[in-house]
């Protein structure tokens, strides 16, 4: 009976979602601990790449922060914060994008700066954009981890810090985002993917014990479900042994960091048995 | 020209109330003891600039230097946020907050514009988000070449710039290695510098990855050993992520952040580091 | 995803007839030896690009590789003309050679432009001066902040950059060290890239000043000890000052030329690298 | 009985034009002979910074090239050559900008591209521009080191590769130069310097046994001469000294290089008494 929580199952899925020898543009958080896992199990050449400027990161363990030491005593090469926005992510050379969000909508576009319609008196103040906005205009494809609930699968973003899929079809190329934008989200109950046509986020994988109507519940869009929606399979004992080796290796004090910026959103540490 | 003076000489030379200093330093390097030197200088209605506020910025604003924040990314990195900075944004305490608020890559250019002595640089981004309408200096251009439509964003030209870096030598050259962010840029793009360093040595071996910043390129310079506590400085000092970890409870109440200030920045005398015995608190 | 193959193979499936290529390195790492296996490969109607194309460009114009040269400065360091060169331009021999001619500024942003996937750079320059009358891909730019008139380049994207650095490792990531130039934004900018190097070796070790460009930014990479010849690799080779005085006299004569591209490149097989034992001749 | 060559007088004169502690972009040929003269005698931290990406070089003899190892082995910085020109010469931090010429008209434009009014079809073609038009237009004064013949100081430039004072007062400031402009030109027959109304170049200095009419006839335009025209010292026994030493100390087959990439002009290599 193996028992794990909502979140190692979301950064198990999220790893698994990364091909060995992609480059990976890696947000901190929830992206980086999905990344080392990729590493450290099937994707051993899969490329790090840190908004700090570090490139080729072989940490053997999930740093607290972008700019930890062991990012740069094991890149490929370090270069300046300047470069490489302007001559690694900007020119399209990332094949995968890693992102958190506070909120997104229907279209994949993620909302990191404020919660509440006045941006000069925000209900919170969220900590802004950083790297997002052009990590999500132009990796190849953009990778969006969060927890879903109905606050933060929102009807109407509050403010569009990242664009993903904008107003529908046809935004991106209107925009001259040259990326693809995002291809995948995974929350702490399933997969959703782009519709080709509409643009628009379906419910295409779920995890196991995890109804549909407890999706839906948790998105603030009426969620469309995929005509293939496919059961999600649990992390296998290996999987769950690394992640846990990774978590385990940071310092005692940085393990309970949340990963989200905002105040963590309660979520249901499912024991799901295998 | 560098001149080599104690941390609270730079401080007071360099940088003036009302000030624009961008305390650069990407998780690595950051200037915490020089921020703690303007807190006890008392420097009021500073700009300050910064792609990553964190701690220093934190403090900075709960002690009420600072009336207006450019930036791109306010947080705690891997903790969760700044309770000063949102306090001074969604509460106004103790003043209220102007923000200029940009992507990192815009803010990476406006400091690279400001070095390279354009008013402007040219980027990919910011079209379709919400970011232009509440932040002057973005604004369209079209490339004359192509037609193509692309985003202009304003130099960034600081009064000051302040940086913590590994060593400099008795002339005053700098060197700094590992993650070397955009500290260049400030320094390069402001009118005048202040660089706290680990220790003088008398001549700097080329180490791999080093930037060196030339002595004619540098206002003034302090040794402060320690001086990036509770950032680090590669091959002196581990970041130390217990006191990042602690600063959550310390700066979500208005009175224990008052405490800590008082013990930890005014009660100390300059030339002593603040926040370097602070997890013991 | 650089692949490491002979220098024939890496020329072969590189470049093709009616590319534009841009051969860098500014007098450190000057790939010759790739640019002799272009000449043997009898390669034509390339347009060429480099800053400061020196000897081997010299070679390659002579040769009749050339239709069109995109530069900043054509000369040979320290010595004086480019005699081919000269006579492409002064006489059309052996064939005309379409120029499109800027600074060193110009070009060095016209390649960072490239690099960032920029259609355009912006610099201060070329204003007052004859250089925009007579090349495209130079206009104004008015900053939409100030209102200051600059000047905008237009970005080079070869189709290939090739390169000559000191090392490789066993996974194709390349490192070189010395004066860099702008090999990196060559590299960055081009579809497709040739790196020849001295060696390659299980690990690279860091090294001061030393750029590393990751293997999965490389198209093709070619062990050529010597490579650079008469160019240097930084710690492998010196700079053979005598050889580029002799080019002189070798290259003001269009049948000393033409025997000495018999004996030294055609005559070669690809492995070899031909001018090594010019001085002798 | 000091015996000494015209191009000696030029280069000393030269080095002696550079303060201590300036920040010199040195162009190749003379003008680094000058430059690392100056650093060999009154002026050992004279920081010299090449267009190669070379900060702060200490070579201890005159490098055939820019690029020679002996300026990344001796320099404090070494830095891309975007970024020399970026961040270290466009934004004006250099005090003097050291250029050599094939033609210059009146105003101190330079020209280095072609000669003959074709340009498609030149009577010769130069090198081209290199680096000297943003060190024209960005250093905070720009020195010009040529030999002086009707031919080099010509009415009409053929063509305008680095600007001067343009077309007389008021060019810099329609052009956005942002640098002082050319404040010295020296020649192997003396000295000139702009007059602060006119901006015309007018002789100021002239060597030891040189009459002014000789410099006037070689020069392409009506050349004016200062009122305080003064005769400029020969070199002294320790300035020669150390000039030929440094020339000795390149390679034997280096020395005989022309300063200028153009056919040498002929120059009187005068021979004057001390």
């Amino acid at each position: 009976m193996l028992t794990y929580t909502a979140d190692e199952m979301m950064t198990v899925t999220a790893a698994r979602s990364l091909r060995n020898g992609m480059t990976c543009f890696v947000g901190i958080g929830l992206p980086s601990e999905a990344a080392n896992l990729a590493r450290a199990t099937h994707a051993p050449d899969l490329v790090l790449i840190y908004e700090s400027g570090t490139i080729g990161s072989k940490p053997g363990q999930v740093p607290l922060s972008i700019g930890d030491g062991i990012l740069a005593e094991t890149a490929d090469s370090v270069v300046s914060v300047p470069e490489i926005f302007n001559y690694w992510l900007q020119p399209g050379r990332i094949d995968v994008g890693f992102l958190g969000a506070a909120q997104l909508d229907r279209y994949g576009n993620i909302n990191t700066t404020v919660i509440g319609p006045a941006y000069d008196s925000p209900g919170v103040r969220l900590p802004g954009a950083g790297g997002a906005p052009e990590i999500a205009g132009a990796c190849k494809e953009v990778t969006v981890v969060l927890r879903q609930s109905r606050r933060t699968f929102a009807r109407q973003l509050d403010f569009v810090t990242s664009v993903g899929f904008g107003d529908g079809p046809g935004s991106r190329q209107r925009l001259g985002l040259s990326g693809g934008g995002p291809r995948l989200v995974i929350t702490d109950l399933g997969v959703l993917r782009p519709d080709p046509d509409t643009c628009e986020l379906v419910l295409t994988g779920i995890y196991a014990g995890v109804p549909v109507s407890r999706v839906q519940e948790n998105t603030g869009w009426d969620l469309k479900v995929s005509a293939e929606l496919a059961e999600i399979l649990p992390p296998t004992e290996a999987e769950l042994a690394a992640l846990r080796d990774l978590l385990a290796s940071r310092s005692p004090a940085a393990s309970p960091a949340a990963p989200a910026p905002v105040a963590p959103a309660p979520v249901a540490a499912a024991g799901v048995g295998d | 020209m560098a001149q080599i003076v104690t941390l609270a000489e730079a401080i007071s030379a360099a940088i003036r109330d009302g000030d624009t200093v961008a305390m650069e330093g990407f998780t690595h390097l950051i200037p915490h003891a020089a921020g703690h030197e303007v807190i006890r200088q008392r420097r009021r209605d500073l700009t300050l600039v910064r792609m990553t506020p964190d701690i220093i910025y934190d403090q900075l604003i709960g002690a009420g230097c600072t009336r207006k924040l450019v930036f791109s990314w306010a947080g705690n990195p891997g903790v969760g946020s700044l309770h000063r900075f949102r306090d001074a944004v969604e509460n106004a305490w103790p003043r209220p907050l102007e923000l200029e608020e940009h992507s990192h890559a815009g803010m990476a250019n406006r400091f690279a514009a400001g070095a390279a002595g354009l008013p402007f640089a040219v980027l990919r981004g910011y079209r379709g988000t919400t970011l232009p309408a509440h932040t002057a200096g973005v604004a369209d251009i079209v490339c004359p070449f192509t037609g193509e439509t692309l985003t202009a964003v304003s130099a960034l030209r600081p009064d000051v710039a302040v940086i913590h870096a590994q060593r400099a030598d008795a002339q005053g050259n700098v060197q700094y290695w590992g993650i070397s962010g955009v500290q260049k840029e400030a320094v390069l793009a402001a009118s005048r510098s202040v660089v706290t360093v680990e220790e003088i040595v008398d001549r700097l071996d080329p180490r791999p990855g080093a930037v060196v910043l030339p002595w004619w390129a540098i206002s003034y310079i302090a040794v402060v050993p320690g001086g990036a506590h509770p950032s680090y400085a590669l091959g002196y000092s581990a970041r130390d992520n217990d006191f990042y970890q602690a600063w959550d409870a310390i700066s979500r109440d208005r009175q224990r952040f008052a405490d800590w200030l008082d013990e930890h920045v005014y009660g100390r005398a300059a030339a002593g580091h603040a926040s370097r015995s602070v997890t013991a608190c």
